[in-house]
């Protein structure tokens, strides 16, 4: 099997569906002979014609409103934002239009479309090239968002995506797009959607993580495991609708919650997981759940370091929850 | 009665026009040279065709109001005095086509294959709405109608619309969209990125703008500088039409030129139709506030359907045994789809649950089962 | 003291704060002679002029950016949504310029603006004038969200916000504008933000809700103390920052939580308040955390009264917290 | 050095015009009748304060490159080829007038007292930025220097300018705001609603578009399909002006009618130079992927400090020894300045808690805490 970035990964899926599919087209700002300001389009549009692959005008709303039409069509559109901080121009599209489509229409149209989009923080971009709006998303009943924290995961669930009945939100971990390398199935590849994956088994403490933080979330397992600590760590890959047998099998197991993301913690998908415990095994914990977030403040950049969830503060909620301090 | 008509080459109409495109005036005389019907190709049957869907659009229109009176809806929104721009510029496309509609369209779908009892399923939110009742009266589509189905949010359509084209283009496809809006929808930025993506890609769209003086109370100067709303093309290298949307004919016919222009690869057009909204906003509004009898009235007298009916008489193709005739036909046809709409009953609250998504994920069904679980003990306790 | 309705207590907030201080200026679609398509603004422009009470044209995103605009240069302005389902087309400004101006600007500039707009469903609105969004908005550090459920706070937290220096999004729920009557303080009257009302004791079970739902919780309490449940009803005023301590002081007593709310479960405040629990006060917690809320799908017009929690959802609810069923 | 001059009555700037208007040709030659310099007012002095601060502009930019090479700057962002855009516009104010930055005017923001040191703290994020390093370097703001603190957001502050002109407008104000941004700004929604807006209500505000042929790699004819992005003033009945951008004299002088108007209540503007971006689009991209070496320096050759150097010497006030002396002069302020805001030292991460909201609510301390907790331990355990 091929060694790929999760970068190339996703290119991988976004080459073998516009082969398998002419339904399938992609188009954002700068994907065409730019490839993308993070490259990952790099390539495409020679590759597939600018019919295929094209740029548009500066206007994510106008994206976002191309891509509903097209799916309303048959079609099935893969729209990049180019960071997701930018998608709020065409927040209307997605709040009204895309994740209601199906329901308003009493099924007779769907929105069969995906919007990918490079998220989170790390690279320095400050306010407006880090942040990690999946919970804002997630709360909207209609759409489907999805986060993959590995190479293998990135081909897959891509492919799921673009397969899928449904619109979804693919949000890429822009910290570790060429970072994190691993073999990848060359060839069709899908990963199921709504299907957490167990990348470790333990017995002390259920660990949900997502993204970039499922990689320093394994770091601080290390550490964990040498003072004698055996996490469950789970990475949940689809966030809605999300794999609560998994979490809930899992804490059944441990009897301790930590959930570890990059957003804020307020209204997150930490305290929905949390929630989610809370009322359907609060018989089985024992011990409070603990959020592991970024800050309830915008995303600094000077002081990003002091921003971002890492091994330290994991470590730290892991051991709160586990009542050692 | 479908046209088999296209626009006569001879025919020129013009964009940016200061005034805008008439072919007859408000007492039903053709401005211009030679009888309108000739110069766009249109036969007796086709010009009683248009009047008969103006008349359905506004007879369905007032039993609209009458449900809301009745109890029996709870919410209407009108379309009195906007007929002309609606049909004359459904007339102009094929059944092929695609229309994004906007609230005050549902009456006038029926001209493209909606059914009365779809309709007032959809006002009654009833079984045989196509949409199940999931939404307000107003927001009627039919895939059958090649509607899409609206959201509330004004413009948001133009810009769907949009994608709609460009998925037109893409499969090479020889159908037009047309998406319409109130003046007020031009303030958006969807009308924005609509006619700016269209312009770019060069897509078969029309955005048509149904310039009814108001939007709620709002007056159009409050809505924006521009001397007309038809001038906003040239921000998008697009052509922008300018016409009398108390005329059919004059619809028909601008909406005609663009739509072929469309057709045949030109791109993208902006119409704006000057026209009236004769009725409040909606049932739940008072026009009484911001705007007086007298300005009411003033436009009542140049009703579209009143200025294309002395039209035909002045053609001799219509009498007042000939209305009466056509209106029972109608009454009658509208009460009985009325009462098949209303005995169809409430959508089953399961359906809910089942399509958010195209699969229903589990916490959906145990949403759903909580409800089944909730109907019944309410029944049994009352709630 | 005279007796209002919700919708006339907001006026006479209005009505104050605009005789009180020039800085404040109210505008929106049909706020004018139209008087807002609740009448709430009724009489204001009559009375303050045109230049104080405005319409704006049909355009959220304009109408958002004018108070973020005005807000910079020390005005004080009260932009009226006509319905919180259609704030999306300015969302970008609420996200990007108004959740943030204070922290990017390091303090140099804040926006102290307040955007009202009425929320919830109950009047056979549907899709689109029914939603809930207090969520989206509370997940955007730096917002503050604030929703009142009597006459009496309506006047004295609208006054409040609009003194306060930060900016707030104030929800009104539109079911209850003119349906629920009592003596309002005439004159001045400013309620605490931040602060929850306690506005039943009770040792049983803690309820926490806000908005219409606290009218409908107050109906379950009544059946629910007919069986001798002795619920403690907290209205939570502000919903971000919300006010933990109250909460967490009630839960120490009851041992029980039920949130009640009519947004959708996923991601909702009633996550976010069980996950706040759930992390400080799992001790003291000897029953689930049960959320009450309306179903996690877009908001349906014929079946409404479906989708609303009800006195029957919320006895079930509660009864679940206590472990009855 | 601040001017007092007005523009002379004389002078008739008109909007829409086809070609962008030019006062100095490519060779710094005199375009129609006069020397340019007497027909706007400008003394001899004015000339020379203009060329300084365009050499600054540049050589502050240069510096930014440098910061980023040195592995000091994670990012910059170029204003290099658009100096004469910037200066001339900004040239145009008053000092109590208001700008809304975008990304590129970093640098030019100088001219309006923002000292380098505050700049440089800006682009390296130490406590000299008088935004506390919260920001990626090219979103400079100062409320000393009236500039307002942008987002990252193409076109946002267009709209949030709007309301600055509304606030000057309804407070009786002389001040006028002008807003920047790229030709990509003119295809968001934020663009449209603040023109709309400023159109119906009649606001103080200039909206001047760079037009600088690129967003990152798109090209302008991808932005819209209309001619130019003056015209696009059409659609909100205001004046759009097409000036060349590389042309100092030019900007200055539409800018300085415009502002005049605006002062003199007479609403708002579009403004469109023609420029160019001699540099990537920021240090992260490549623009050899989407542009020749061939046009960057055909481009290259109209540079406009050359442009405006050559057009100073043909008047004898300039020459290669001052050019030496000027460019070291600046060089040891950057560098100074450079040293002052590197070792002005990180922001104290316990601000970032207490200028959330104005007071710092209670989850926020804690929050404080929990870090300050943190970075104790990493700093004993090493994280
Ligand atoms: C984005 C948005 N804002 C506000 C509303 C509330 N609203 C419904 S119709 C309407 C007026 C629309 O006016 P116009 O576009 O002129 O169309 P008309 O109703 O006059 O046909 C308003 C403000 C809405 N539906 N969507
Ligand atoms: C809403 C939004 N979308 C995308 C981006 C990413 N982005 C930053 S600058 C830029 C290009 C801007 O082009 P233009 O407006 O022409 O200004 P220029 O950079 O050429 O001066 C893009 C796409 C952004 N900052 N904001
Ligand atoms: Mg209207
Ligand atoms: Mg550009």
């Amino acid at each position: 099997m091929p060694v790929m970035t999760i970068g190339e990964a996703i290119r991988d899926a976004l080459r073998g569906e516009l082969a398998r599919d002419d339904r399938v087209l992609v188009f954002g700002e700068d994907v065409g002979k730019r490839g993308g300001v993070f490259n990952i389009t790099q390539g495409l549009q020679e590759e597939f014609g600018e019919e295929r692959v094209f740029d548009t005008p500066l206007d994510e709303n106008g994206i976002l409103g191309m891509a509903t039409g097209l799916a309303l069509m048959g079609l099935r559109p893969v729209a990049e934002i180019q960071f997701i901080d930018f998608i709020w121009p065409g927040f209307d599209v997605i709040a009204s239009d895309i994740a209601k489509y199906r329901f308003r229409s009493g099924g007779q149209y769907g929105v069969p479309l995906v919007i990918r989009s490079p998220y989170g923080g790390g690279v320095k971009g400050g306010l407006y090239h880090s942040q990690s709006p999946e919970a804002i998303f997630g709360h909207l009943s209609g759409l489907k968002v999805v986060i993959p924290s590995t190479p293998s995961d990135a081909k897959g669930l891509l492919t799921s995506v673009i397969r899928d009945d449904d619109p979804v939100i693919f949000l890429e971990p822009k910290k570790i797009y060429f970072a994190v390398k691993e073999e990848v199935p060359a060839g069709e590849h899908t990963v199921p959607l709504s299907k957490a994956r167990i990348a470790r088994s333990g017995k002390d403490v259920t660990v949900v993580t997502y993204g970039y933080m499922f990689h320093e979330t394994m770091k601080a397992v290390e550490a964990l495991v040498q003072e004698g600590i055996d996490p469950e760590v789970i990475d949940l890959r689809t966030i809605v609708p999300y794999d609560a047998e998994t979490i809930l099998e899992s804490v059944g197991k441990t009897g301790k919650l930590v959930i570890v993301i990059e957003a804020p913690k307020i209204l997150s998908v930490a305290s929905e997981i949390s929630a989610l415990v809370a009322e359907k095994a609060i018989d089985v914990l024992d011990g409070p759940i603990v959020r592991v977030t970024g800050w309830d403040t915008p995303f600094p950049y000077a002081l990003e370091s002091y921003y971002m969830p890492n091994r330290t503060r994991i470590i730290r909620g892991v051991k709160k929850a586990l009542s050692l301090i | 009665m479908s046209k088999e008509t296209q626009t006569p080459p001879s025919l020129k109409i013009q964009p940016f026009t200061e005034e805008p495109i008439r072919f007859i005036d408000d007492e039903g005389r053709p401005v211009g040279e030679g009888d309108p019907a000739a110069v766009l190709g249109l036969e007796d049957s086709h010009l009683l065709f248009l009047y008969e869907a103006m008349v359905r659009t506004r007879e369905i229109d007032r039993m609209g109001w009458i449900l809301v009176r009745q109890g029996k809806a709870a919410f209407y929104i009108s379309i009195g005095g906007q007929e002309a721009a609606h049909i004359g510029s459904l007339y102009a496309l094929d059944p092929e086509d695609w229309v994004m509609p906007y609230y005050r369209t549902e009456p006038s779908l029926h001209l493209r294959g909606a059914t009365l009892e779809e309709i007032f399923g959809q006002i009654l939110g009833t079984n045989t709405d196509p949409s199940k009742g999931r939404q307000m009266p107003g927001h009627f589509g039919s895939k059958k109608a090649r509607a899409f189905v609206l959201g509330s949010t004004v413009a948001l359509g133009h810009v769907t619309a949009m994608g709609v084209a460009m998925a037109l283009k893409y499969r090479k496809e020889r159908q037009v969209v047309i998406s319409y809006g109130g003046e007020g929808s031009t303030s958006e930025g969807h009308f924005h990125s609509a006619l700016n993506f269209a312009g770019v890609f060069q897509l078969p769209l029309i955005v048509f703008i149904q310039n009814n003086h108001y939007a709620i109370s709002v007056p159009r100067p409050r809505q924006t500088a521009a001397k007309t709303l038809a001038i906003k093309a040239k921000a998008y290298g697009l052509p922008g039409y300018y016409v009398d949307g108390n005329d059919v004919l004059a619809v028909y016919a601008v909406t005609q030129t663009v739509v072929d222009q469309a057709r045949a690869g030109g791109g993208p057009a902006l119409i704006e139709a000057l026209t009236y909204r004769l009725d409040p906003h909606s049932s739940a509004d008072d026009d009484k506030r911001y705007r007086s009898t007298e300005e009411v009235e003033a436009w009542r007298r140049k009703d579209p359907l009143i200025r294309f009916r002395k039209y035909l008489e002045s053609k001799g193709l219509w009498d007042e045994t000939k209305e009466q005739e056509l209106r029972e036909r109608i009454q009658k046809e509208i009460e009985n789809a009325v009462e098949i709409a209303e005995n169809a009953g409430l959508p089953d609250p399961r359906e809910m649950f089942l399509e958010v998504y195209a699969d229903a994920p589990p916490h959906l069904l145990e949403e759903m089962q909580e409800l089944l679980q909730e109907i019944q003990e309410s029944r049994q306790g009352g709630k």
